[in-house]
C-alpha cells in the first residue's frame, strides 16, 4: 500500500524540482527544443493518475486504507498526525483531482506556451495538485485544514499568476481573505471538534458521535446544540471554499487567473472541497437537522442566485464561473436534503463538464486574442468546430438533457430534494426547477451567441481566428467524452440502472434519506427535462431568431437588468462595509485617535506634562546668588527653629 | 546532562568577551572585525549546538546547571541553567546573532566596529537572560542588554532615531524599574534571589498580586502588550536592520519569557486571578495589532504591528494557563522570531537597495527581485499561519488554548488570522505586484550571502512548520511541571478560576 | 583676670573687625580689616593656648588667603564697584534671617550640655609643646581626613589653574 | 579663666556676621570675606571646646577647616576672575546665567 | 611665683613685663643701628666690588653717611598723591616696618636672650615675614599709579610663591631638631655630631637662601622694586620719611632672614662642638659675637650676590619658585624625613 503516499509525493516532488531548477532546465534546452518544464510537472501528475486508478481499484476491491504516516503536532492529548485515509469517497475524487489535473496540464502546454512564468505556472499546478489530493485523502481534520488552506494558498498563486495587472493581484487576494473568512469558522469548528471529542480522528470523531448528540453548548450566551453548532462552523468553511452565499464574491474575480487555473481550481476541484467536506462529515451533519436544512437552504438560494447573474453577464468566463457557483449550489442542495452521494456524483460530473466549458471559453480566448465579451464574438463555428462541438456537448450536458452526465445528477438531485422531508425542501426544489431552466438558457445563451450568428468582433481579428493546436484540442475532446459518458455510471433505477454510483459510496456517505416514489421520479424527471428543453428552446429564439429582443427585455426592465448585472451590488456592498469599514475603522479611530491620540498621548503626554511644570518651577531658579543665599541661610534658620521647638517641647 | 565546560557561561560570554576584544581593534580593519564578529557569533551557535543536542527531554528540572557563589550576603549567586522553555530562545538567539552580523555585513557603513561590538554585547546578555536562574543575575543582563540596544537603534537608526531610541528607553526602563522594586521586595520577603528557592516559597497572595503587577510593567512593555506597545513601532522602524530583527526576534520574546519564568511559578494565585484581565489585553492585542496594521504606510512599522499583534498570540496562550496555549505560545516565540525576522532581514535586505520603506514606493518587486519575492513570500505566508508553515502550529495551539479556556477569546484571537491575512497579502500586492515602480527597476536580486542569511530562517519555517514535535518535545515536560504548580495551590475564591479547571482539567494531573 | 581683659579685647575687636569686613565699600578695606581679624583670632588661639594653630592661622589666612583675595582684587582692578550699591534688594530680609538665627542660637544655649572630657590636659599639651600635640593626633586618629584633605586641596589647586587659566591662542 | 559660654557667643556673632554679609552684600568678593569670618566664627567655637574639654581633635578640626577654607578660596576667586572675564562685573545679581 | 621677684614692691607681672619691654627696647634699639650700618656697608661694599670709593663725605670714610640719610627722609615733605587710598597708603610702610620688627622678638641673638622664647618661634618668623608683603602691596595698590599697581602684583605673586619653598626649606631642620623653637634649634645643633645644619641641610639651605632673597625683594628678585622695568614699582609714589620706613623694613627683613640662615644652618651663636675641640679658646668668646659675624657674612653674601648678578626675568622667576625650589624642598624633606627614621 506504500504507493498511496506517492500519489501527493510525485506533484509535491515535481513543484519542488519546478520551482527550484524549472527555469534552468528552460534555460539549458533552450528556446528551440521545447522540453519545457511542463515535462517534470505533467510526470508527476500523470504518474499521480496512474497511481490514483490503481487506489480506485483496491477501493473497489475492498482494501480501504485508513494508515497515519507520522506525527505532526503533539501537545498534551492534542496528537495529530499526516496520515491518509483512501475510502471510496477519497477514491471519487482521487480520479476525479488527478484526471482534471492530468489533463489542464496538457491543455496548459498549448495555451501557456510563450510565457515567462512558465515554469512557475507549472510548479503551482504541481503545488495544487499536491495539496488537493492532501486535503482528500486526509483522515483528520487538521490535515484537511492542512490541504484546505494550501490548495487556498495555490488559488492564490494562480489566480494572482499574472500579478502585473492589478485585476489579477486584487483578485488573489480577495479569493484568499474571503476564504479566510470561511476557515475563521472551520478552524474554530476543527477546535471545537478536539475538543469534545478529544481526537482529530475522522473515525474516532464519528464514533464517538452518537455519544454527543443532544449535547449543548453555550455559544455568546446561546444555548445550543453542540453537534448543530460544530456542523454549521464546518458548514463556514464549505461555504467560503465552494463559494457559497454569501461568500461566493470571490469566484467570479478569480477568474483573472489563467484560464486552465479556472478550469482546474475554480470548476472542477477546488471549489469543490466545500462539497466534498461535507460528504466527508456527513456523519456530523446527519446528526443535525437543523444544519441540514442550513446548508440546502444556502445551496438553493445561490444556484438560483447565481443563475439570475449567469443571465446577462456579457464576459465568458464569468458567466461560467457563475454557473459554477449556481452547480455548487446543488450539490450543496443535494447534501442538505442527506442525499451526500449523489452531491458527490454531481461534483463527479460537473468536474467534466464544467472543466470541459472553461477549457473550451480558453480555447475561445485564445482564438480571440484574450477578448472576454461574447458580445463581440459571433460566428466562430465555423473556424474552431472541435471547440464549437465539444462546448455544444458540454453544455447539453449542464442543461441537462437527457442522456448527458448533467442530466442524471442534477436530477437526482432535485429528486432527493424533493423526497428529503426536510422543512423548506420544497422551495429549495422549486429553486432548483428553476434554475435548470435558467442554466439551459445561459448556458446557451453563450453558445449562440459565441458561435452562431455573424462575427460581431473586431475585422481584423478574423485572420487570427483558427482552432486551438493540438495540445489544447486534445483534453477538449477527453473531456466532452467525459461530459458525455461520466454520468453513466449512475444511471438510476427509475432508468434501468443499478444507482451504482451512490451504492459505491454508501459506506461512506451513507445511503440517501429517501428514494421517493416512483411517480415522484418521473414526474422530477419530467419536469427536469421540460425545463432544460425549455431553457434552450428560449436561448435560441431569443438569441437566433428575434436578436432585438434581448436588448428591449433589458431596457423595458431596466432595474432588474441593472441588479443583475451588477451581481446584486454585493461586491459593493461588501466594499462598502467589510473592506472599507475596516480600513477606516483602522485609519482613523485605531490608528489615529486610539494609537496616535490617546495612547501616545498618555505617553508623550506625561514627558511634557514634566515639561511643563518643569517650565514652571524653574522661575525660582532666579540665577541670583543672593536669592540662593537667603533660601539657604531661611533653611537654617528653620533647622534650628526646629530644634529649639524640638528642645522647648514645643513641637 | 553535565558537561565537563561551562557550556552555558561560553554561550553568554563569547559573544561579550569577543565585543571587548573588539575595542582594541583599530576601526581601520573593517573587514577583520566584520569577519572576528562573525566567527564569534558563529562559534556560539556551534556551541549552543552541544546544548540542543544533550538536552534531556524527560526532565522538567534545569540543565546544564552553573552555580558559584557571588554576592552571598545578598543571597545572589551567578546560577545559570535551562530547561524546555528557555533551551530555544537560547538557540534562537545564537542563531539570530549570526544573521545580524550576516545582514549588517554592508548596510552597515559608519561606526563599525562599534556597531559590532553592540551587537556582540546584546548577544551575549541576551542569552544571559534567558540562561539566568538567579533574578539578580537576571536583572542585570536584562538591564545590560538595553544599553547596546539602545545605541544600536539611536546611533546607525533611522532619521528619527533619537526620539525612538530614548522612547524605546525610557518605556523599558520605567517597566523594569518596577520589576526592580518587585525584585527587592521579593527579596526582603523570601531572602534570596535563587529561582530554585523562591518557587518553594509559598508568598501571601496580596504580595503576589502586588509583585505580579510589578514584574508585569517590565515584561508587558518589553512583549509589548497592549497599552504599552507603542515604543516598538518607532524603534522596529528606526532601527537599522539588525537592530529591528534582534527586537522582533529575540528582545520582546524576553517580555513573554519572563511571564512564563518568573510571574507564573513565583506568583500562582495572582497569575491565576490575573489571567483574565491578560487575556483581554491579549486579544486587544491581537485585533487591534492586526487592524492598525491596514492603515500604516511604512514597511517596517506595518511589520512592527504585525508583532503586536502575534506576540498578542503569545501572551494568549500563556495565559490561557493550559498545555496547548501555554505550548502554543512557546512555540509561537519561536515562530515569531523566526517570521519577522526574516521580514525584518528581507526588509533590510530591500532597504539596503532602494532606501526607502514607504509601501508606496515599490510595486511589482516581484518581476525584478523573483527570488526575494519567493522567500518575502514564504515569511508572509508563516505570519498569516499558513499550514504547513510555522505560524500555522503555533497560532493553532494558541487559538485552541485560548478557545477551551475561554470560548469568545479564542474566536476573537481566530480573527486576528483573517486580519492578519488582509495586511500581510495587502502588503504583499502592494510590494511585490502590479506594475514595476521605476523607483525599484532594475534592482539585483538577492546576493549570496543574502540568500545564505534568509536560507536558515526559511528552513526553519518549513520544518517547524511539518515538524514541529521536534520543537515541542522539548518544552512538554517543562510546560507540564510549570502548569501542575499553577493550579496546585490553593485555589482563589474569585470565580475567573472556573475558566481554566473546565479549560486545563484534562491536562492536569 | 588679665586673660579676661585680653579675651574681652581680643572679641570685641574681633566681632567689631568683622561688622566693618562685611558693610565696607572698599574690597580693599574690607580685606585689610580681615587681616586685623585675623589677628585677633590669632591671639584668642593664643589664649587657648593653641600657639600653632595662631600660627597657622597667620601664615594661612594672613600670608596666603588673604594675599590671594588682595591679588585677585588688584588683577581685576575693582576700583568702579565702590560707587555701586552694595547691597542686594532683599539685605531686610537677611538682617532679619541673620537675627533670628542669632536669637534661636541664643535660645539653643541655653541647652547646651559639655561633653566628656579627654586626656589631652593643658599640662600635657604644654609639656608635649602644642605643635607635636596637634602632629600626634592628626597623624594617628585623624590620617584619613587629613589625606583627604590633602587630595581636596590638590584638586582645589588643579581646578583654579584650570578655571583661572586663559586659554592660549 | 575664660568662660566657655564667652566663646561661643563670640563665635556665634562672628557666624552671624559673616552671614549676613553673605547674603546681603552684592560683591562677590566680600561674599567670599563673608564665608571666611563664618569659618573663623566655627573655628572660634572648635577650638575653646577643643581647649575646655580637653581633646586636641577639635583643633585638628580647626586646622583641617583652615585647608578647606584656603582651598575654597583658590576655587572660589578662580571662579571670581572667571566670571569676571565674563560679565565685567562681579555684583553678584548682575549675573544670572543659571537663571531657569 | 617666689619673692625673688616682688623686687622695688612691683608686683612680678609687671616686672616681667617691664623686662620684656626692656629687651624690645635694646633690640629694636640694636637692630635700627645695624640697620642704618648695613645701608653704609653695603654702599661701600658694592662701591669696592665696582672699584669704587663709596660714600666718604660725611665723617671719616663717610660714616656718618646713613645719620645724614635718615636726618634728611625725616625733614623731607610728605607728598601723598590725591587718587591715593590715603588710611592704606599712610599705612602701608608701618605694616612693613612693623611685621620686620616684630619677628625680632623671636630671635635668639645668643644663649637666653630672646624676647619671647616662643615654641613656634620659626612659624611666628615665617607668619611675619609673610606679612611684610602686605606693606608691598598695599603700598603698590593705595598709591593708584600703573608702575606701583604692576610692582604689587608682582610683589604678591612672588610671595605667595616663595612663601612656600621658605616655609618648606626648614622643615628638614625642624625633622632634625624636632622643635620649632629657635633656641632649641641651635642647642640641636651643638648636639649634632657636625656642628651646624648646613651639611646634612644643603638642599635646604639651597633653597632657603634662594627663596630669602627672593622674600626680602633683593636682587635678583627685586622685581616689585625694579627700577629700570618700574621705576622702583611699589615706592614709586613715595617719598622721604615713608619711603625711609619701607628701607628700613627691607634692611630689617634682610637681617632677620640672615639670622634665621645662621641660627638654623649656622649653628647661631655657637661653634661646632669639633671647632672648640680643636681651639677651645675661642669658647670664651660671646656668643654674641659669633652671631654677629655669622650675620654679617650672611649680608655680605646678600651685597655680593646684588653687586654680581642681573635681575630675573618675572616668568623665570615664577617658574624656578615652583618648578625648581618647591620640588627641591619636597625633595629635601622626604630625604630627611628617610635619613632621620632610618638614622636617628
Amino acid at each position: 500500500m506504500q504507493y498511496y503516499v506517492l500519489i501527493p509525493l510525485l506533484p509535491l516532488s515535481a513543484f519542488v524540482l519546478n520551482i527550484l531548477f524549472g527555469k534552468k532546465i528552460t534555460n539549458i534546452f533552450g528556446e528551440s527544443f521545447k522540453i519545457g518544464a511542463h515535462w517534470i510537472s505533467l510526470l508527476g501528475v500523470a504518474s499521480a493518475f496512474v497511481l490514483s486508478i490503481i487506489a480506485v481499484k483496491d477501493v473497489m476491491d475492498g482494501h480501504v486504507v485508513n494508515a497515519d504516516l507520522y506525527t505532526w503536532i503533539t501537545s498534551g492529548n492534542l496528537r495529530v498526525s499526516i496520515g491518509f485515509l483512501i475510502d471510496q469517497l477519497t477514491a471519487v475524487m482521487l480520479v476525479v483531482v488527478t484526471s482534471v489535473s492530468l489533463l489542464v496540464h496538457v491543455y496548459s502546454i498549448g495555451y501557456m506556451h510563450g510565457d515567462k512564468g512558465y515554469y512557475r505556472f507549472f510548479s503551482f499546478l504541481s503545488l495544487f495538485t499536491f495539496s488537493m489530493l492532501m486535503l482528500v485523502m486526509a483522515n483528520n481534520f487538521l490535515q484537511l485544514y492542512f490541504g484546505w488552506e494550501m490548495v487556498g494558498l495555490c488559488s492564490y498563486f494562480l489566480i494572482g499568476f499574472w500579478y502585473e495587472k492589478k485585476s489579477a493581484a486584487s483578485a488573489a487576494k480577495k479569493a484568499f481573505v474571503v476564504n479566510r473568512f470561511g476557515d475563521f469558522g472551520f478552524s474554530l469548528g476543527v477546535m471545537l471538534v478536539f475538543l469534545t471529542f478529544g481526537t482529530l480522528h475522522y473515525a474516532d470523531v464519528f464514533q464517538g458521535l452518537p455519544g454527543i448528540i443532544g449535547q449543548k453548548i453555550t455559544v455568546l450566551g446561546f444555548r445550543t446544540d453542540l453537534v448543530t453548532v460544530i456542523a454549521l462552523l464546518l458548514t463556514c468553511g464549505a461555504i467560503g471554499k465552494s463559494a457559497q452565499l454569501p461568500l461566493h464574491a470571490w469566484l467570479p474575480d478569480a477568474m483573472e487567473g489563467p484560464t486552465p487555473v479556472s478550469a482546474l481550481i475554480h470548476a472542477a476541484t477546488m471549489v469543490t472541497a466545500g462539497v466534498f467536506m461535507i460528504a466527508r462529515t456527513a456523519p456530523i451533519f446527519n446528526a443535525s437537522r437543523t444544519a441540514m436544512v442550513c446548508v440546502m437552504l444556502i445551496g438553493g438560494c445561490t444556484a438560483f442566485f447565481a443563475a439570475t447573474i449567469a443571465l446577462v453577464q456579457n464576459d465568458i468566463k464569468r458567466v461560467i464561473a457563475y454557473s459554477t457557483i449556481s452547480q455548487l449550489g446543488y450539490m450543496f442542495m443535494a447534501c442538505g436534503a442527506g442525499a451526500y452521494a449523489f452531491g458527490i456524483f454531481h461534483l463527479y460530473t460537473h468536474a467534466f463538464f464544467k472543466a470541459l466549458l472553461f477549457l473550451c471559453a480558453g480555447s475561445v480566448m485564445h482564438a480571440m486574442q484574450g477578448e472576454l465579451n461574447i458580445q463581440k464574438m459571433g460566428g466562430l463555428k465555423k473556424y474552431m468546430p472541435v471547440t464549437y462541438w465539444t462546448m455544444l456537448l458540454a453544455s447539453l450536458s449542464i442543461s441537462g438533457v437527457p442522456g448527458l452526465s448533467g442530466f442524471f445528477s442534477k436530477d437526482e438531485i432535485l429528486l432527493k430534494t424533493l423526497a428529503s422531508g426536510l422543512p423548506f425542501s420544497g422551495v429549495v426544489w422549486v429553486l432548483g426547477m428553476l434554475t435548470a431552466f435558467l442554466t439551459a438558457f445561459y448556458s446557451f445563451r453563450v453558445i449562440f451567441l459565441t458561435f452562431h450568428g455573424k462575427f460581431r468582433g473586431h475585422g481584423e481579428l478574423t485572420h487570427h481566428l483558427h482552432e486551438s493546436p493540438p495540445s489544447m484540442a486534445f483534453p477538449l475532446m477527453v473531456l466532452a467524452v467525459g461530459a458525455v459518458a461520466a454520468g453513466f455510471v449512475g444511471i438510476p433505477h427509475s432508468l434501468g440502472g443499478h444507482d451504482a454510483f451512490a451504492r459505491f459510496l454508501e459506506p461512506v456517505v451513507g445511503e440517501a434519506r429517501s428514494e421517493g416514489s416512483v411517480a415522484q421520479q418521473w414526474v422530477v424527471m419530467g419536469l427536469s427535462i421540460l425545463a432544460s428543453t425549455a431553457g434552450i428552446a428560449g436561448a435560441a429564439y431569443v438569441y437566433l431568431k428575434k436578436t432585438d429582443l434581448p436588448q428591449m427585455v433589458a431596457e423595458s426592465f431596466h432595474h432588474l437588468h441593472s441588479l443583475l448585472y451588477n451581481k446584486y451590488y454585493v461586491d459593493e456592498l461588501y466594499d462598502l462595509v467589510v473592506v472599507r469599514l475596516f480600513y477606516r475603522i483602522s485609519r482613523g479611530p485605531i490608528n489615529r485617535i486610539v494609537d496616535g491620540r490617546i495612547i501616545e498621548g498618555v505617553v508623550n503626554g506625561v514627558p511634557s506634562l514634566i515639561a511643563w511644570s518643569a517650565a514652571r518651577l524653574r522661575r525660582v531658579q532666579t540665577g541670583v546668588v543672593l536669592h540662593y543665599s537667603l533660601v539657604m541661610a531661611g533653611g537654617l534658620f528653620a533647622m534650628v527653629v526646629y530644634v529649639l521647638a524640638r528642645l522647648w517641647k514645643v513641637i | 546532562m553535565r558537561f565537563d565546560y561551562p557550556i552555558l557561561s561560553i554561550l553568554i560570554f563569547l559573544p561579550v568577551v569577543s565585543g571587548i576584544l573588539l575595542i582594541f581593534v583599530s576601526r581601520r580593519f573593517e573587514r577583520a572585525i566584520k569577519w572576528f564578529a562573525l566567527t564569534a557569533a558563529t562559534l556560539t551557535f556551534l556551541f549552543s549546538l552541544p546544548l540542543f543536542m544533550n538536552f534531556d527531554k524527560g526532565t522538567s528540572r534545569m540543565q546544564f546547571i552553573e552555580r558559584h557563589a557571588w554576592i552571598d550576603d545578598w543571597g545572589t549567586s551567578y546560577f545559570l541553567g535551562v530547561d524546555g522553555i528557555s533551551i530555544l530562545m537560547v538557540l534562537l538567539s545564537t542563531l539570530t546573532g549570526i544573521l545580524c552580523v550576516s545582514i549588517s555585513w554592508y548596510s552597515v557603513k559608519d561606526k563599525v566596529k562599534e556597531f559590532y561590538i553592540a551587537l556582540l554585547l546584546v548577544e551575549g546578555f541576551m542569552i544571559g537572560v534567558f540562561c539566568s536562574l538567579d533574578l539578580f543575575l537576571f536583572y542585570i543582563f536584562w538591564e545590560a542588554m538595553l544599553i547596546p540596544m539602545y545605541l544600536i537603534v539611536g546611533v546607525w537608526g533611522g532619521p528619527n532615531r533619537i526620539y525612538a531610541a530614548i522612547k524605546f528607553f525610557i518605556y523599558t526602563l520605567v517597566g523594569s524599574v518596577l520589576m526592580l522594586v518587585g525584585l527587592i521586595v521579593l527579596h526582603h520577603v523570601a531572602d534570596t534571589f535563587d529561582l530554585l528557592k523562591l518557587m518553594n516559597t509559598q508568598l501571601p497572595y496580596n504580595l503576589q498580586l502586588i509583585l505580579f503587577w510589578a514584574f508585569f510593567a517590565a515584561f508587558a512593555v518589553k512583549v509589548p502588550m497592549f497599552p504599552v506597545h507603542t515604543w516598538l513601532p518607532d524603534a522596529h522602524t528606526e532601527a537599522p536592520t539588525a537592530g529591528s530583527v534582534l527586537l522582533a526576534a529575540i528582545l520582546i520574546k524576553m517580555g513573554a519569557y519572563g511571564f512564563l519564568r518568573f510571574s507564573l511559578p513565583l506568583f500562582p494565585q495572582a497569575s491565576v486571578a490575573m489571567a483574565p484581565v491578560m487575556l483581554v489585553l491579549s486579544v486587544i492585542a491581537i485585533v487591534y495589532g492586526g487592524l492598525i496594521c491596514l492603515a500604516q504606510s511604512d514597511l517596517k512599522r506595518l511589520i512592527a504591528y504585525s508583532s503586536v499583534s502575534h506576540m498578542g498570540f503569545v501572551t494568549l496562550g500563556i495565559f490561557a494557563m493550559n498545555g496547548y496555549g501555554v505550548q502554543g505560545g512557546l512555540l509561537q516565540m519561536i515562530n515569531h522570531g523566526v517570521v519577522t525576522g526574516g521580514l525584518f532581514l528581507s526588509i533590510g535586505i530591500v532597504y539596503e537597495r532602494t532606501h526607502t520603506r514607504q509601501i508606496a514606493d515599490y510595486g511589482g518587486l516581484a518581476s525584478v527581485m523573483p527570488i526575494f519575492a519567493a522567500f518575502f513570500m514564504v515569511f508572509t505566508l508563516a505570519s498569516i499561519g499558513l499550514p504547513g508553515t510555522n505560524g500555522f502550529v503555533g497560532e493553532f495551539l494558541v487559538i485552541l488554548g485560548g478557545f477551551s479556556r475561554n470560548r469568545l477569546s479564542g474566536v476573537l484571537a481566530a480573527t486576528g488570522i483573517i486580519i492578519g491575512a488582509i495586511y500581510m497579502l495587502w502588503l504583499y500586492q502592494r510590494v511585490f505586484f502590479t506594475s514595476v515602480n521605476e523607483r525599484i527597476a532594475g534592482l539585483k536580486d538577492v546576493s549570496l550571502r543574502e540568500g545564505l542569511t534568509l536560507l536558515p530562517l526559511l528552513i526553519l519555517v518549513i520544518w517547524i512548520g511539518v515538524y514541529p514535535d521536534f520543537f515541542l518535545s522539548f518544552m512538554g515536560t517543562s510546560v507540564n511541571s510549570l502548569l501542575a504548580r499553577l493550579h496546585q495551590g490553593p485555589l482563589d475564591q474569585s470565580n475567573v478560576m472556573n475558566g481554566v479547571i473546565s479549560g486545563a482539567g484534562a491536562f492536569v494531573k | 583676670m588679665i586673660e579676661k581683659a585680653f579675651f574681652l579685647y581680643f572679641a570685641f575687636a574681633a566681632v567689631a573687625v568683622s561688622i566693618i569686613t562685611v558693610t565696607r565699600r572698599n574690597v580693599m578695606h574690607a580685606v585689610l580689616c580681615m587681616l586685623l581679624l585675623f589677628f585677633h583670632l590669632a591671639g584668642l588661639y593664643l589664649l587657648l593656648n593653641a600657639e600653632f594653630l595662631a600660627a597657622v592661622q597667620i601664615i594661612i589666612y594672613a600670608g596666603a588667603i588673604m594675599v590671594l583675595f588682595l591679588f585677585v582684587i588688584m588683577l581685576l582692578n575693582l576700583r568702579e564697584d565702590v560707587k555701586k550699591v552694595q547691597y542686594g534688594r532683599l539685605w531686610f530680609v537677611g538682617v532679619i534671617v541673620v537675627c533670628g538665627i542669632l536669637l534661636a542660637m541664643a535660645g539653643a544655649y541655653v541647652f547646651m550640655v559639655p561633653g566628656q572630657r579627654s586626656d589631652w590636659t593643658i599640662g600635657r599639651i604644654v609639656a608635649e609643646t602644642h605643635t607635636a600635640a596637634i602632629g600626634q593626633v592628626l597623624y594617628t586618629r585623624y590620617m584619613f581626613p587629613f589625606e583627604v584633605v590633602s587630595l581636596i586641596l590638590l584638586v582645589a589647586v588643579i581646578g583654579a589653574i584650570v578655571l583661572a587659566k586663559r586659554q592660549l591662542k | 579663666m575664660v568662660p566657655l559660654n564667652w566663646y561661643i557667643w563670640l563665635s556665634a556673632i562672628l557666624f552671624c556676621t559673616g552671614m549676613f554679609g553673605f547674603i546681603t552684600r552684592r560683591n562677590l568678593i566680600i561674599m567670599l570675606l563673608s564665608v571666611e569670618i563664618m569659618f573663623n566664627g566655627v573655628n572660634v567655637s572648635l577650638a575653646a571646646f577643643s581647649h575646655y574639654l580637653q581633646d586636641a581633635a577639635g583643633q585638628v578640626l580647626v586646622f583641617i577647616v583652615i585647608a578647606v577654607a584656603a582651598a575654597e578660596a583658590a576655587i572660589g576667586l578662580a571662579l571670581v576672575i572667571l566670571l569676571f572675564r565674563h560679565h565685567e562685573t562681579i555684583m553678584i545679581d548682575e549675573i544670572n546665567e543659571m537663571k531657569g | 611665683m617666689t619673692l625673688d621677684h616682688h623686687l622695688l614692691g612691683i608686683s612680678p607681672q609687671l616686672w616681667d613685663i617691664g623686662v620684656i619691654v626692656i629687651k624690645i627696647a635694646v633690640v629694636v634699639g640694636a637692630v635700627m643701628g645695624h640697620v642704618a650700618y648695613a645701608t653704609y656697608f653695603e654702599r661701600k661694599v658694592i662701591a669696592r666690588m665696582q672699584m669704587r670709593m663709596g660714600p666718604m663725605e660725611v665723617g671719616p670714610y663717610g660714616i656718618l653717611q646713613p645719620i645724614a640719610d635718615g636726618i634728611k627722609s625725616f625733614f623731607k615733605e610728605d607728598i601723598i598723591p590725591t587718587n591715593a587710598d590715603k588710611p592704606i597708603f599712610f599705612m602701608a610702610p608701618i605694616i612693613s616696618l612693623m611685621a620686620a620688627l616684630t619677628t625680632l622678638a623671636v630671635v635668639p641673638f645668643f644663649d637666653g636672650f630672646v624676647v619671647s622664647n616662643v615654641n613656634v618661634g620659626l612659624l611666628f618668623i615665617l607668619a611675619m615675614s609673610s606679612l611684610g608683603a602686605y606693606g608691598l602691596i598695599l603700598a603698590g595698590w593705595a598709591s593708584n599709579s600703573k608702575y606701583a599697581f604692576l610692582g604689587a602684583l608682582r610683589s604678591s605673586a612672588q610671595v605667595i610663591s616663595y612663601e612656600v619653598p621658605l616655609g618648606l626649606s626648614l622643615v628638614g631642620v625642624m625633622i632634625m631638631a624636632g622643635s620649632m623653637n629657635l633656641t632649641d634649634i641651635v642647642h640641636a645643633q651643638q648636639k649634632f655630631p657636625g656642628g651646624i645644619y648646613l651639611v646634612p641641610q644643603l638642599i635646604g639651605f639651597f633653597v632657603f637662601v634662594v627663596s630669602a632673597m627672593a622674600e626680602t625683594n633683593r636682587t635678583p628678585f627685586d622685581l616689585p622694586e625694579a627700577e629700570t622695568e618700574l621705576i622702583a614699582g611699589v615706592f614709586v609714589e613715595y617719598s622721604g620719611m615713608r619711603y625711609a620706613l619701607f628701607f628700613m623694613a627691607e634692611y630689617t627683613s634682610m637681617i632677620i632672614m640672615s639670622s634665621i640662615a645662621v641660627l638654623c644652618f649656622l649653628g647661631g651663636w655657637t661653634l661646632p662642638a669639633f671647632v672648640l675641640k680643636v681651639l677651645p679658646f675661642l669658647g670664651y668668646v660671646p656668643g654674641l659675637v659669633w652671631f654677629a659675624l655669622k650675620l654679617y657674612a650672611c649680608i655680605f653674601f646678600y651685597y655680593w650676590i646684588r653687586a654680581t648678578l642681573p635681575r630675573y626675568r618675572y616668568d623665570q622667576l615664577m617658574a624656578i619658585g615652583w618648578k625648581v625650589l618647591i620640588p627641591l624642598s619636597l625633595a629635601n624633606i622626604v630625604l630627611t624625613g628617610f635619613i632621620s627614621v632610618w638614622m636617628p
